[in-house]
């Protein structure tokens, strides 16, 4: 498992201009994705966006309409999925019902024609990993969702491909058991340099495993970068509303031109957006949309603000260290994480304070940032 | 549909099926619908089933008004059973002691009772030859076996096959009875077959029968075994083989393909076996038990059955000659012809298996000439088994 | 399998596959060719010519007499008559024992049934039982209610006898269907017949067409029953084309045999084929993982 | 297998009656069947008994061991051979063949067809002089030779060849209809594997469907079991007695040679046989996890 | 759905001494839980600890070994299902795969005999709430993974049953549509009074939606508590490293008394309790476990502290919002969750700071808190 081989530089892929239909469904739309090899990417984006498809057509499971798919610099779109040489964890799973642990573990590598004490070994380790070591000899039907979870995992670990792909490899997991799986496979990924392509809606899990993350919307691409710049530096308002949790609040209003610029509401609320980066500021009375982050957010008591942005607490969600605090600013609804040990309490009345060079702003027709 | 229309339904099981066997009954059909009954039948050919039929309808107490059944030993178990009308009043009033070759009268009986009307004769051991193989070799039928196998020589010389034969076992058995009966004569066939003298298996004759059946499996082609009689048949129409050893039945099977007695081919007695005849018997029984209405349909059955010219004409669609000595074939070709005038002499019937033995005798017994046939069977441990079962059976 | 999956092996695997399939047809069909070759030939021919050779010429006689002149005793009506019977008889047996055996199948497979494992097996050795064994205590029973020589009796007892091997068919195929969804219909508040009609038949088409295949052959060409217990009157096909073909002692035309096995073969082959569309539908694709 | 945990009444009231009067209909003939082998009954059934008689004759008798010998031959072959070619057809048929349903009821067609005609023409296919081999040797292979039908030590295996060629439709249909029910999901992921298309089958496919390939087994078995008209058709037992059958044993002495008690106890034996090899087979079923 | 039906007071669940193997495994073992009517239980535990068969038990869909199971104060241990009353959504969806979403959605309350129009009605405003409006008329074969789920999560809803059961409902969501539904089952939970239980993996779905929480570990519930007693005052260990994510840290140490008490490592380190709630305080010399969450440990740069206690960096996780960081305090690894723009750089000195009126004190050999 761990051997310290050096596949960083083997497995790229590069899919081009990728489209997919499923009868008048139109899943995948000229999708375009360069990952470099050794990269992890990961795919993020709304349920039915179309990241099963997409994984299933770098694998070669469902033939695809238009395009092309690369790896490692041959063509391979219509290589079959047995020749591609990769591993893949299924959403569903899919193990073999007939066989054990052991067996679903094994099987390939045995087919693979894999030394019987390396099969033993390699299973071993990756069981041990996975902790099901005490299941290896139940079938799948005797399994918890979890269980079954981490088989499938293993059953893609154990062939130490050069490119791995993963749909929601985690998403039955506990907690602790996910937070373990998440290092190891960034461990994983450190030593062998494998390349994986990785579907989630995990947030945690996008932003801490990924080198790059691509956030799909209806079969596009809407952005590409490292989950810093994804983070902080969102290209459209829809990747900042669908990245980070919880979600970034949007104020929505007019642009002024007053100081460094500014932000009226139509309820009479005015924010200053000086110290924002603009890289082309919009015109004064076109509509914009501020992006603030929850953590990003502050608030302090209302008297040392200006009576023209006073908010009042709608809603208190405690989440274990941070609670999340939701805030009326006119009609619209903000949210603020405050550690726990500091939330207010139901009625009082405050102001909010923001960073104006940690925000983003939108062009609200195009959903740009600005 | 059951319609009642109060009319005496007779209803009938039978095997006769077959295009010539058809026309036979159906002159029953009109004879018993013209006076006034109603005809309902289940045929059935096949001797198993017919056989599952009538006895789970008999077992199961839903009894035919009438049911075809060949005269035979079993049909006089049958008769003892107690399952069978007697029509002994019958017999007496119509006089069918006289009717009858006493052969046959006494096969009518069951514990002292008639329970069987007999309507036709067939005859057993007939040998059918091709005309165009005889004059081939220039040849006149064979009278005894010595003949046989010497015309059988020449014949294969010619390139025909000899013996047209088949692969179902109670063809072979039949063949066999021919051959006891042709090398042993009617004595030594009653001997065995009447008398069920177990000693006579063991004797030197029927050791020699066994040698001339054997030797028969060398004048069959190649494909035997997976063939039925009338294949045989067709081999000896078509050309291909000269003679076939068989029923009086086998003889449909030419008339069918436009051949005709004497002209296209000859049918002689089976060598050794002139004026013997080996007699296979269509009959009807009555079981007893259908209330009423059954009685009457049967007695109306009874009543048209008593038609000298229906059994003519009977007999004569049937292709076996009338089963009453006072009923006369028509349109009698040389091979009817030539049975009547055996007929005749009342010492001419012995009987086929089914007359001789109970069922179960005859099915081992033809077990045991079917693996002798198939050279399963040595001579000796055929004539041991065959010793013992008739032993078992007398 | 996605039609996805058909694409494997690229055009050499196609070729190859679609070899073997013909290859196998044709070895299949060699007995048919035989047959339907010798039905349009004469007597003459057939005696004379190889049962491979094409006919001379199309004869149809042989099809005519079988289907409406052929002897099968007293009347020489052909197979046609037997038809009608046969349809009355095959219809309901078969719906009434594929339908029977379906929901049992599901009640063993998948309900409470107390001791089920056992039922099913000693309900199986039942199909051993060669049926000429049951003859007589059928006929007897049959008559005692009246029912023996009616169609209706009949039909009874070729539900009855479908039942073991029918049961078992529908319990293995329902055993393996995922449960979560029969337990998402209990959850509905549905009842056994709810789920039984409105969810697991229609995920059955396919061994539904199985078991109609099966019984539908097996009641169509039931000889033995419908002799048996038809009674006068109630004959159904099968025992017309054995007087057609068997003969013990009458002349063989082996060209209306043919004919006449063709004939009556069709309905079944009909359903074979009118099947295949519900063949093509997998169940439960898809809707549930793990 | 996992059961529900209900208790529902509705499974319950239509179990009982259905499977009661099947049970009944069984059962009560094999009762039936087992009081008359002891009994004295030959060519119609009589309640008088007589002990053990025909059982000991039974066992002497040298066709009876025939008989349960070809079984053992003819059942194994027959159920191998079978159980290849149906599941090689079903595996070709679930590739996503075109034409599938035309395929489809050509391997089906031999099942439709009365065995009474369609033995004629195996017959004449096996027959040297007609068939196969004076086929291939106008063909100009003059030394070939098939003539197993003629052969006492060979003619079984003709049965297998018609027997299979019958049979093979129907266990293709069955497990045809099972591998539909395959999660797609399994060939995606062994497609990744790299794992070939057969060794899916042999190592995934199959064996999970190893309820479905059983019931295909018990069928193949009750057919075994019942063989009847497949000997009629073909052989008729022979050559001499070379290709008897149990069942064939059973129905000649029932109604050719009227003794229906030696049939009775040959019937019963018939039964503990099968009852001897199911118990392994349903204790292995129930000792698999579910 | 959102009819203000007073239901709250209908709908208590009783467990008691449950038990139930699988073969020879254990997997419920005496265990018992009182949920109250109106109340909203999530079912917490780790992968194959039995979350799902209490959940099947309680559905009636499979039997137990022992105990009883009490339904609005009626003893249902042999209740069938079907007369349950409930609505329940499965991992593994388990949608009528013959059905349309339409279909699947309706199936229940036609068995129920609501009238045709009242079906409509609700199943549009169901499919609304769940955004499958679009999809009401495909097969669950065309659907995604997260559409599944919805519409099995829809399909519970529907009947708006007083007792309604959920396994894993929000596994394979986005963030966003979590987070979106997650505040729908709150709503509808506030708005209806329906009893909900509910199994989860995710510790802010736990926190936030129960009211109280269930902490199992192999089939035994070891700790009912609402979330916030639950994340704070953790019973045993095992429910202390199980809830929370990042997970709680432990440092494990021998007692001793100086002062009011401190933890001595076994690599010296020396860490003062001063402060903490006794219940009852170890021996001096027992082994002890220290507690530590992520967010309630801090640093400071080194030169502050004794020598005694110095940590180094040995690795950092960004994770959108804040940072991980992980510490080696000696032997052991500490993470310490901060904002990510205060995370320090690989390599700094540093040293930690807590309060000890928020850490947790086990004792090492039980388990249990002291
Ligand atoms: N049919 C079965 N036969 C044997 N063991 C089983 C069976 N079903 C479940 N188990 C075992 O019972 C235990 C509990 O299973 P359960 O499905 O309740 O777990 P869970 O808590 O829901 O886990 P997860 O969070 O992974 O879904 C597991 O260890 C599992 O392996
Ligand atoms: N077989 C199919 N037929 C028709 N539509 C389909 C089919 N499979 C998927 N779709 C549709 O294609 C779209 C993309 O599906 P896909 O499974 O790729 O989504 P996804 O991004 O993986 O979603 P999720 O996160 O919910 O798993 C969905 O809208 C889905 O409904
Ligand atoms: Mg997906
Ligand atoms: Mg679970």
């Amino acid at each position: 498992m761990m051997n310290p081989v050096n596949r960083a530089t083997t497995g790229g892929i590069s899919i081009r201009n990728l489209s997919k239909a499923y009868g008048a469904t139109m899943v995948l739309k000229d999708t375009s994705l360069e990952i470099e090899p050794g990269e992890f990417t990961v795919l993020l984006g709304p349920s039915g966006c179309g990241k099963s498809t997409l994984l299933s057509a770098i694998a070669g499971l469902e033939t695809v309409d238009g395009g092309s798919i690369h790896m490692r610099g041959e063509d391979v779109t219509h290589v079959d999925a047995a020749r591609r040489r990769i591993g893949m964890v299924f959403q569903s799973y899919a193990l073999y019902p007939n066989m054990t642990v052991r067996g679903n573990l094994s099987f390939g590598l045995k087919v693979a024609k894999v030394s019987r004490n390396e099969i033993a070994w390699r299973v071993d380790r990756v069981a041990e990993l996975l902790q099901i070591t005490a299941l290896l000899d139940r079938k799948p039907a005797a399994l918890s969702g979890g269980q079954r979870q981490r088989v499938a995992i293993g059953r893609a670990l154990v062939r130490e491909a050069d490119i791995c792909l993963f749909d929601e490899p985690l998403s039955n997991l506990d907690a602790k058991l996910r937070t373990e799986m998440r290092m190891e496979l960034k461990k994983i990924h450190r030593t062998l340099g494998t390349t994986m392509v990785y579907v989630t809606h995990d947030q945690v899990e996008a932003l801490t495993l990924a080198t790059r993350v691509a956030v799909l919307r209806g079969g596009v691409v809407e952005q590409y970068a490292d989950p810093r710049t994804l983070y902080e530096k969102p290209e459209t308002m829809f990747v900042a509303g669908f990245v980070g949790s919880p979600a970034m609040n949007f104020v929505r209003g007019r642009f002024v031109a007053e100081g460094q610029g500014a932000l009226h509401t139509a309820d009479g609320i005015r924010l200053s957006l000086a110290g924002y980066p603009f890289r082309k500021p919009p015109v004064a009375g076109d509509e914009i949309i501020l992006g603030l982050r929850p953590e990003a957010t502050e608030f302090a008591p209302a008297s040392a603000f200006a009576a023209a942005n006073p908010v009042e607490i709608a809603l208190i969600e405690p989440m274990g260290a941070d609670t999340l605090v939701w805030l009326k600013l006119g009609e619209q609804m903000i949210s603020v994480r405050v550690p726990s040990d500091r939330a207010p309490s139901p009625g009082d009345r405050l102001a909010i304070t923001f960073d104006a060079a940690r925000a983003s702003v939108f062009a609200a027709d195009t959903g740009l940032r600005c | 549909g059951r319609k009642d229309d109060g009319r005496p339904v007779a209803e009938v099981i039978h095997s006769w099926t077959s295009g010539g066997e058809s026309a036979a009954i159906h002159e029953i059909v009109a004879a018993y619908e013209k006076r006034g009954g109603r005809w309902t039948e289940t045929a059935v050919t096949g001797i198993h089933a017919g056989r599952a039929l009538a006895i789970s309808r008999i077992a199961g107490g839903q009894p035919p008004t009438a049911m075809q059944w060949a005269m035979s030993r079993a049909v006089q178990d049958f008769g003892k059973q107690g399952v069978l009308e007697p029509l002994d009043a019958r017999a007496r009033r119509e006089g069918w002691q006289g009717r009858y070759s006493p052969y046959i009268y006494r096969q009518m009986q069951a514990n002292g009772h008639i329970v069987m009307e007999p309507l036709a004769i067939h005859g057993g051991n007939w040998l059918f030859i091709s005309r165009q193989a005889l004059d081939a070799i220039d040849a006149k039928p064979p009278e005894n076996w010595d003949e046989f196998f010497d015309i059988a020589a020449r014949l294969r010389a010619k390139g025909f096959v000899p013996l047209a034969f088949s692969g179902e076992a109670w063809t072979q058995t039949l063949v066999f009875y021919n051959v006891m009966l042709g090398v042993g004569g009617k004595a030594f066939y009653r001997r065995v077959m009447d008398r069920h003298d177990a000693s006579a298996v063991s004797s030197p004759t029927m050791r020699r029968v066994f040698d001339i059946f054997g030797r028969l499996r060398d004048e069959v082609d190649a494909g035997v075994s997976s063939r039925t009689w009338n294949a045989a048949s067709g081999m000896v129409i078509a050309g291909k083989a000269a003679m076939q050893i068989g029923g009086d039945w086998t003889k449909a099977e030419f008339i069918a393909a436009g051949q005709q007695a004497g002209r296209d081919f000859a049918c002689v007695p089976t060598p050794g076996t002139r004026g013997a005849y080996i007699i296979y018997g269509e009959s009807l029984v009555f079981p007893l038990g259908r209330g009423d209405r059954g009685r009457a349909a049967r007695e109306m059955l009874l009543d048209v059955l008593n038609d000298p010219a229906l059994i003519q004409r009977f007999s004569a669609k049937k292709g076996g000659v009338p089963a009453r000595l006072d009923v006369q074939p028509i349109h009698a070709d040389a091979c009817t012809r030539f049975a009547a005038e055996t007929l005749a002499d009342p010492d001419s019937p012995v009987p086929n298996g089914l007359l001789a033995w109970d069922s179960d005798t005859e099915g081992e017994l033809r077990d045991i000439i079917a693996q002798y046939w198939v050279r399963s069977l040595s001579t000796d441990a055929a004539i041991r088994s065959m010793a013992k079962v008739i032993h078992d059976a007398a | 399998m996605t039609p996805a999956m058909a694409s494997r092996g690229g055009i050499g695997g196609r070729i190859l596959l679609y070899a073997a399939l013909i290859v196998l047809a044709l070895a299949f069909a060699a007995p048919l060719f035989v047959m339907v070759a010798t039905s349009f030939k004469t007597m003459a021919e057939i005696r004379q010519g190889s049962i491979f050779s094409l006919p001379h010429q199309i004869d149809l006689s042989a099809w005519r007499d079988a289907w409406s002149h052929a002897c099968t005793g007293a009347y020489c009506e052909g197979l046609k008559p037997g038809f009608v019977t046969s349809f009355q008889i095959v219809v309901p047996a078969v719906l009434g024992s594929v339908f029977l055996a379906a929901i049992n199948g599901f009640a063993l497979a998948r309900w409470t049934v107390p001791h089920a494992d056992k039922l099913a097996a000693v309900l199986l050795l039942g199909a051993f039982v060669p049926y000429q064994a049951l003859l007589y205590p059928i006929v007897h029973t049959l008559g005692l209610f009246d029912l023996y020589g009616t169609i209706g009796g009949l039909v009874l007892i070729h539900i009855l006898l479908g039942q073991p091997i029918l049961t078992m068919i529908f319990r293995t195929f329902y055993a393996a269907l995922p449960h979560e969804i029969v337990q998402a219909a209990r959850i509905d508040g549905a009842g056994f017949y709810r789920i039984f009609f409105q969810l697991i038949l229609p995920l059955s088409p396919s061994i539904l067409v199985v078991a109609a295949i099966m019984q539908t052959t097996a009641i169509w060409n039931d000889y033995l029953f419908g002799l048996v217990l038809g009674g006068t009157g109630n004959t159904p096909v099968t025992v017309l084309l054995n007087n057609i073909v068997n003969t013990e002692t009458g002349e063989a035309r082996y060209n209306v045999n043919m004919a006449a096995t063709l004939l009556a073969g069709l309905p079944p082959l009909a359903v074979y084929f009118l099947s295949g569309r519900y063949f093509v539908r997998g169940i439960a694709a898809g809707a549930v993982k793990g | 297998m996992r059961r529900e945990g209900g208790y529902s009444a509705g499974p319950g009231l239509i179990l009982v009656p259905a499977i009661l009067l099947v049970l009944l209909t069984y059962y009560g003939s094999i009762l039936w069947t087992i009081y008359i082998s002891f009994t004295d009954s030959n060519l119609i059934p009589n309640y008088r008994l007589v002990g053990i008689g025909h059982y000991i004759r039974l066992w002497s008798m040298d066709r009876w061991h025939t008989s349960v010998a070809n079984m053992l031959i003819f059942g194994s072959g027959y159920i191998v051979l079978t159980l290849l070619l149906g599941g090689t057809l079903a595996i070709l048929l679930d590739r996503q063949a075109r034409g599938e349903s035309i395929f489809r009821t050509i391997y089906l067609y031999p099942l439709s067809m009365s065995f009474i005609v369609t033995g004629v023409v195996w017959q004449w296919l096996l027959n040297p002089s007609t068939g196969v081999q004076q086929f291939v040797r106008d063909l100009g292979w003059q030394s070939f030779t098939f003539d197993w039908i003629g052969r006492p030590d060979r003619a079984i295996y003709t049965l297998v060849f018609a027997g299979v060629w019958h049979a093979s439709g129907y266990v293709m249909a069955i497990l045809l209809a099972g591998l539909r029910g395959i999660d797609p999901e399994i060939w995606r992921a062994a497609r990744i594997e790299g794992i070939p298309v057969w060794r899916v089958y042999a190592s995934v496919v199959l064996p999970s469907m190893r309820a479905t390939v059983a019931t295909c087994v018990v069928l193949l078995v009750t057919h075994v079991v019942k063989a009847y008209d497949l000997v009629i058709a073909m052989t008729r037992g022979g050559p001499g007695t070379s290709t008897d059958l149990p069942a064939k044993f059973v129905v000649d002495a029932m109604f050719e040679r009227g003794n229906v008690a030696l049939g009775s106890a040959a019937a019963v034996m018939l039964l503990l046989i099968v009852a001897a090899a199911l118990v392994p087979f349903y204790l292995y079923q129930r000792r698999q996890p579910k």
